[in-house]
């Protein structure tokens, strides 16, 4: 049986009180309670402070590029579709650099998990505004304040028909891990936007500024209605709904690539003698 | 005399010429010919003027001439811009009630092509089927074998579609041998050469990358890597394997390290300014030690350039991307059976030092179509260098970066039980996790450059044709090797004594290789299709050797033998402005 | 003797090294001292362990030193990593109450630096202001100074924290006057130097792109050249200027030239895998020859590699950097006043020439500080190369890119009446239109690459120390100056023949004089902090000449001038694994 | 008088046929419309059949890399705010290579007008899918069809906070010409996404399949409402929607920036001696 044990990894460099240990106690105990092996996961992360968390752990880890997470796992993903494929990156990661992939692995519907650590702002360089930072946030390169208005994932992958969307915040060790759950056991690209305060450079959006408006999604509310879930992920404020935004059953994409028919890539035998037959159409 | 004669296609985009020169090249080569084809297209998609030139050889061929025996011009403008080309006993094909042409007239063969497609095909979209008929009709060839090439060529397109084009060709056959029975060629005979392929630079690579079981590749579509990963998709379901157009080419190259990384062979393709977005990532392969292949098609720049034009402008840029310091292996296949043969290759070298390779192709090396031997998928040898369940069994402590003598490390997949693989594009340890550690660092990237030893021992030296010792060497890399073949044949003949030396390979250099070659020339002319002389520029970054003169051309068309020998008459150029 | 000292404070990230580091050099080099001071630090923001080391002396300082003689050592680690680097008179001074030392207690000077905090300042945040008092003490230099430092160091937290730190560094300097009087070393007097700036290469260069008249500056972050966008966003509203900080590189260099072909000078700055998305725009800045300012800061590759370290693992990259061949220059400023003045130069090059013009920093130039003389603003000179309204009147038909005899065409901006600017990444004809015509294809593209010639004519040659015509010449390019420039005095000093050529530009390579130099020594090493000799690699290219050895360093930290005396007496090595 | 004349450019490289002239016709027309010279104008493009535009037209042009668009224009915008600064290109352009420009640039609500060829396909390249392609949409590299969802650019520049949102046909030169010049007068970041045939490549949605389709929005409709702008951003299909479906009034990125108050970039006088005082600070 695996435990909590199995998972553990090398000794942290985040700051002490970091949003960033939460995640990564959810995320253990969601894959231990899952059954999961670490050999058996795969986390694909990035660059930043969040993105060192596969080091944190134990399982197989490929942490690549600042932003690049998600075509990698993609990639990974499509070879050996037996993985769980987890992805893991700053805010900065996914919606600052690695917009596009964010964009584009959402209309792919893989089936991976994305976590985004959303400290709304770029940690590991030191304090600069992310695109999540808020209108009028003060940081040294942004001394004026931030002009660009804020990047809602939720609404924008939504807005792209993303299959599995969802938010939790790092304070909450018990919703996140359900909804780690949740997002791994959905077939298809899930997205869990975490909020998590950083302690060193994100003065406003403390631990107690979250604790004070996040609330869970009722129980009645239905992740089905997506021009609900639109309107509900555009509350923001005093009140900050956490929990199973948009679910929706669809097909993934491996589900559908005719190149996966003959089963797994990278189980198939590899046959030069396969192009037998091509060669002879060129004659 | 043995046959040797030039067909050029010219016309606007959208014309077809692709088609039917294809058509018409697959029927000469049917017949026992050697045959080198080249296309010249604009980036466009209608109008303007692009051609399809076709060479059919008794011997073998290794490029294009500069001389026309057949034009067949779909369009006013063919005729401006190519009768220059135009051999002595050459002749022009085209619709004379469409077009009117001036000037000499006894090598003007008028057929009404656009009427007898009408009448024929019912359409007047079969009109350059009508010459494509008549082209044969003057060399009074067998019009069986077009037929029939015809009919596989439009299959695709319905029964009545492959009948319409047939009629056409018929139409412009019978017109021909009926009306211009003087101008008739000396009858063709088939060829002796026995049954060939016909293939382009791009489906060569692509069934390059298939024999050796590339398993994933994605791309972003880009003049000239495009034909890639559309051949490769077209196969997909029938062979297993995926071809994924991504959003952008960082994706494109992050998604092929990722599947690299989980076990498949996976392989990107692209061009100059797509390789460029790809830099990052390529040391990012490097650093995580993830096997890949890079089919970089180069085409005219800087920049956008001239899309669709030829150029070997990119290697240097290659040879040194991305930031730090990490072994790569460069191939750069000279025709296509080279093609296949480097693809194969590059993924067993990927794999086997855990390294990316980078294959140089080109426009003029991916849209060229010749003829060869059915290449032997039976010589095709797959190492792919990852530790069997059985040797990992043994490994107590897995470390998929381990310091070893050779610096390759033990490479396991992810979802082993019982083993974990960790990488990252930090500096890392041998377990893959990063370090900052000073020692650590220094061990691991010594680790990583050990490798070079190892690849450099993997490379062929560049091929020398007919024999070292010469007085005059010629050197070139890459697609220039017909022109360049083509050009010291000639030069051969005529009692010069110059050889031939062509990489294939560059990088590891050969340079013990290539300095003994140039110790034993009096002159050496490096010939690019660039405007700096790369290729010279390594071999004197390498030897310390400076070559007598560069031969360089960088208007985005390809050499041709004549080009090489006149500029060689004009002792080359240091080309300095 | 006259003052040479050396203070390195250790500790944890987070516990205000650089805040403290930088007010004791202030105090110093307010004091009429020279100072260097290099920082050391990891990619985390809490915790490991960082250094920040400050070389005081009475006579110019190039570099700083491996031996150390006051460790100021906030936590334990630092004790056990720095001990050894102690001179035999070195002390260290620590919290005795909270870190346990064993061993040799003569030179350990424990300060309760905690107690002293919470006791003077209300916190144990102010332990290192106890511990820079404590050193100020032990050298028995006048507090006054560090007062007033600390004073602006921290005006804008708030009087409170002024005066606690003031109360907690007075409580450090009495405790260490008074109960350590024996091991105060021979108390300090001021410095004999005029007054100096103490400026940080980062800073060094913001300030050159200010004086230049940079206007426009876009970037994303990456150390180590953020400090540049966040020293200019801070100047931002005073001086008129936008720097903004892009969702990506790519974003970050396709804005700052489509604000330098709206007019304005502009700027990017990045490091090595920034640079690499970077690098299909800089070939669109070539193409267009719209002018642009790239700085590259270089750390530890490959890949994401050592985040914060310093290395020269780029340089052949930048140089070839982008498909295709265009011309573009590369500056690697050597010390921060020669940071300040190649930003200024690399404008007016990149303008007049309408090129991008790379200048190659790394982490060592860009957060080490160093005193030197204010410069000399008045010296500025801002050549834009932008054709006057008076000029463009009398041009009839304006093209942008006209064909022109020195290769650079009339430059004017979009918005002016009466003309129109247009121009294309495409190739293109003198208007900026895109044309496929193979005679423009060929002329632009000679007309882009003649620009070289004048390019090379505003390269200064690599200097030479102290002459010319030695039996050994060390080779060395940007940061590496401050350690080989004391290597090379302590070698003269004892009586060697050598002589050291510096490279503070490296493109258009300087050949000529290269050679020259090359030719008349008997031994040549290339001193590099990368792995493979790049510089060298470049130098053989271009000159045909191979160095006798190269010194290489490619752990991620700088050079000391010690390191390189005792490679060279190795005999350096051609590394080779 | 500025005429259409003063706009005409060189031979066009389309095919006879395509929907990009309509779009040419109907930019001539609103630029001369809003009485604006070609010297007033800045058109920034990318590369692809669209992106060749400006060459047909003739005003200052900067017709730079593929997907590059948008960062182009804004640099170029905040160097000179005097310039009316139009990014034109394709949807591969804009959605596939360029996406992460088109969220940020949104964000940055930039007063810059944004046509996007929406052919849906890749035209220059010869017919592959584009980010916009319908699911099952064949083409020589997806012989399978389109198994990832198509990008509605509408619902998520809604979903960013844009401040103009609108789409228009190549088929209507009214209708695109009168939105263009809305777009051009709107101060912000104006998006308008432009329905187009390609003849070549995309034979499902061809001028006649637009023209069943497509209806103007109602009087009536508001496009003050984002919620009900995102559901008629949704609607696709039998019918097909086009005109302003958001638009918002607020501060232009330019108009808040610090470092533009002492007037626009390009006119300021370069004076090496504004460091002196920063030099001063460091003794
Ligand atoms: C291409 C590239 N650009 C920039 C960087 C520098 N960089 C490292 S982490 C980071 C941002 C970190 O912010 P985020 O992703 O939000 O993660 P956090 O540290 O806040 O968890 C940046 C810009 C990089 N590593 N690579
Ligand atoms: C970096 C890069 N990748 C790929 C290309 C090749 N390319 C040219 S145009 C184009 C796509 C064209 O599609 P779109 O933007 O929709 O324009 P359209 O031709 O359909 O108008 C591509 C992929 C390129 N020029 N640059
Ligand atoms: S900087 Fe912020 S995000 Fe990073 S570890 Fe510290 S508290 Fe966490
Ligand atoms: S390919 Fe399509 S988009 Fe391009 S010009 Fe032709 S019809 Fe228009
Ligand atoms: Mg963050
Ligand atoms: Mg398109």
């Amino acid at each position: 049986m695996v435990t909590i044990d199995d998972y553990q990894g090398q000794v942290t460099a985040w700051c002490p009180g970091c949003g960033d240990f939460g995640i990564l106690q959810a995320l253990k105990k969601a894959l231990v309670d899952l059954k999961l092996e670490p050999h058996q996961v795969l986390i694909v992360s990035g660059i930043g402070q969040a993105s060192k968390l596969p080091h944190y752990m134990k399982c197989n880890t490929f942490n690549g590029l600042h932003g690049r997470i998600l075509p990698v796992a993609t990639g990974a993903k499509i070879a050996n579709q037996e993985l769980v494929v987890i992805g893991v990156g700053g805010d900065g990661d996914n919606y600052g650099e690695g917009g596009n992939h964010f964009l584009h692995t959402i209309r792919r519907n893989i089936d991976i998990t994305l976590l985004v650590h959303n400290n709304r702002v770029y940690g590991l360089t030191k304090g600069q505004a992310s695109p999540t930072s808020d209108p009028g946030f003060i940081s040294k390169v942004q001394p004026q304040g931030v002009i660009s208005s804020s990047f809602n994932a939720l609404s924008l992958a939504i807005s792209l028909h993303a299959s599995f969307v969802s938010r939790s915040w790092s304070g909450d060790i018990d919703h996140l891990s359900w909804l780690i759950k949740e997002a791994v056991q959905h077939k298809g690209f899930s997205l869990i936007d975490i909020l998590q305060p950083c302690i060193t450079f994100n003065k406003k959006n403390t631990y107690r500024w979250y604790k004070e408006r996040i609330y869970k999604l009722a129980e009645e509310y239905d992740p089905a209605n997506r021009l609900a879930a639109f309107k509900k992920a555009e509350e923001w404020g005093d009140k900050i709904p956490i929990g199973i935004f948009y679910r929706e059953k669809k097909p993934t994409f491996a589900d559908q690539l005719f190149g996966l028919k003959k089963g797994p890539l990278f189980r198939q035998r590899l046959d030069p003698s396969q192009v037998m037959p091509l060669l002879e159409t060129l004659s | 005399m043995s046959v040797d004669f030039t067909l050029k296609i010219g016309g606007e985009a959208g014309q077809g010429m692709q088609t039917i020169g294809y058509a018409l090249s697959k029927t000469f080569a049917r017949s026992g010919f050697h045959l080198f084809a080249n296309q010249d297209y604009m980036s466009r998609i209608r109008g303007g003027h692009n051609f399809f030139q076709i060479r059919v050889k008794e011997e073998p061929v290794y490029a294009s001439s500069e001389e026309v025996d057949i034009l067949i011009a779909l369009d006013k403008a063919t005729v401006e811009m190519h009768r220059p080309e135009l051999k002595e006993k050459g002749v022009i094909i085209f619709d004379g009630e469409h077009i009117d042409i001036s000037g000499e007239p006894s090598h003007l063969l008028s057929v009404p092509l656009e009427r007898l497609a009408r009448e024929e095909g019912g359409n007047k979209l079969f009109s350059n089927s009508v010459a494509v008929g008549g082209a044969l009709g003057i060399l009074a060839y067998q019009f069986d074998i077009l037929a029939q090439v015809l009919k596989e060529v439009f299959v695709k397109r319905g029964e009545e579609i492959v009948e319409n084009n047939i009629k056409a060709a018929r139409a412009g056959y019978d017109f021909m041998q009926k009306n211009y029975k003087d101008f008739c060629l000396s009858p063709l005979r088939s060829g002796r050469s026995d049954k060939k392929m016909l293939i382009s630079g791009n489906e060569a690579l692509s069934l390059g990358a298939m024999a050796a079981g590339c398993k994933f590749m994605s791309a972003y579509p880009m003049t000239p890597s495009t034909g890639i990963i559309t051949y490769l998709a077209g196969k997909a379901k029938q062979c297993g394997l995926v071809a994924e157009q991504a959003e952008d080419e960082i994706a494109a190259i992050n998604m092929a390290i990722g599947a690299s990384f989980a076990g498949v062979r996976a392989m990107v393709a692209t061009s100059g300014g797509g390789f460029s977005l790809m830099v990052e990532a390529l040391g990012l392969a490097g650093m995580t030690e993830t096997p890949l292949v890079i089919i970089e098609a180069q085409r005219s720049g800087p920049s956008t350039g001239l899309p669709t034009r030829t150029a070997q402008g990119d290697l240097e840029f290659v040879l040194h991307a991305s930031q730090g310091e990490f072994p790569r292996a460069i191939f750069a296949p000279a025709t296509v059976e080279d093609a296949f043969w480097s693809v194969v290759k590059a993924f067993n070298v990927a794999e086997k030092y855990q390294v990316p390779v980078i294959i140089m192709s080109d426009q003029h090396l991916a849209d060229s179509y010749l003829t060869c031997k059915k290449f032997d998928v039976s010589k095709v040898k797959i190492e792919r260098g990852i530790i069997s369940d059985a040797e990992l069994a043994k490994i107590k402590d897995y470390k998929r970066h381990r310091f070893t003598q050779s610096g390759i490390s033990p490479r396991a997949l992810p979802s082993q039980e019982g083993r974990i693989v960790i990488t990252d594009s930090d500096e890392h340890d041998e377990e893959g996790h990063l370090s900052e550690d000073l020692e650590i660092a220094n061990k691991m990237a010594q680790k990583r450059l050990k490798k070079r030893q190892g690849l450099a021992s993997e490379i062929e030296p560049p091929k020398v044709y007919p024999h070292e010792n010469t007085e005059i060497v010629l050197i070139g890399w890459g697609s220039t090797y017909g022109a360049l073949r083509e050009a010291l044949d000639v030069l051969i003949n005529k009692g010069m004594d110059v050889s031939l030396m062509h990489f294939q390979e560059i990088w590891p250099f050969p340079a013990q290789f290539v300095s003994s070659i140039l110790s034993k020339a009096k002159k050496s002319f490096c010939v690019e299709n660039n405007a700096t002389g790369q290729l010279a520029h390594i071999i004197r970054a390498e030897t310390g050797k400076e070559v007598t003169a560069k031969i360089l051309k960088f208007d985005g068309r390809p050499f041709s033998w004549q080009y090489i020998i006149r500029e060689l008459k004009k002792g080359g150029k240091r080309w300095s402005l």
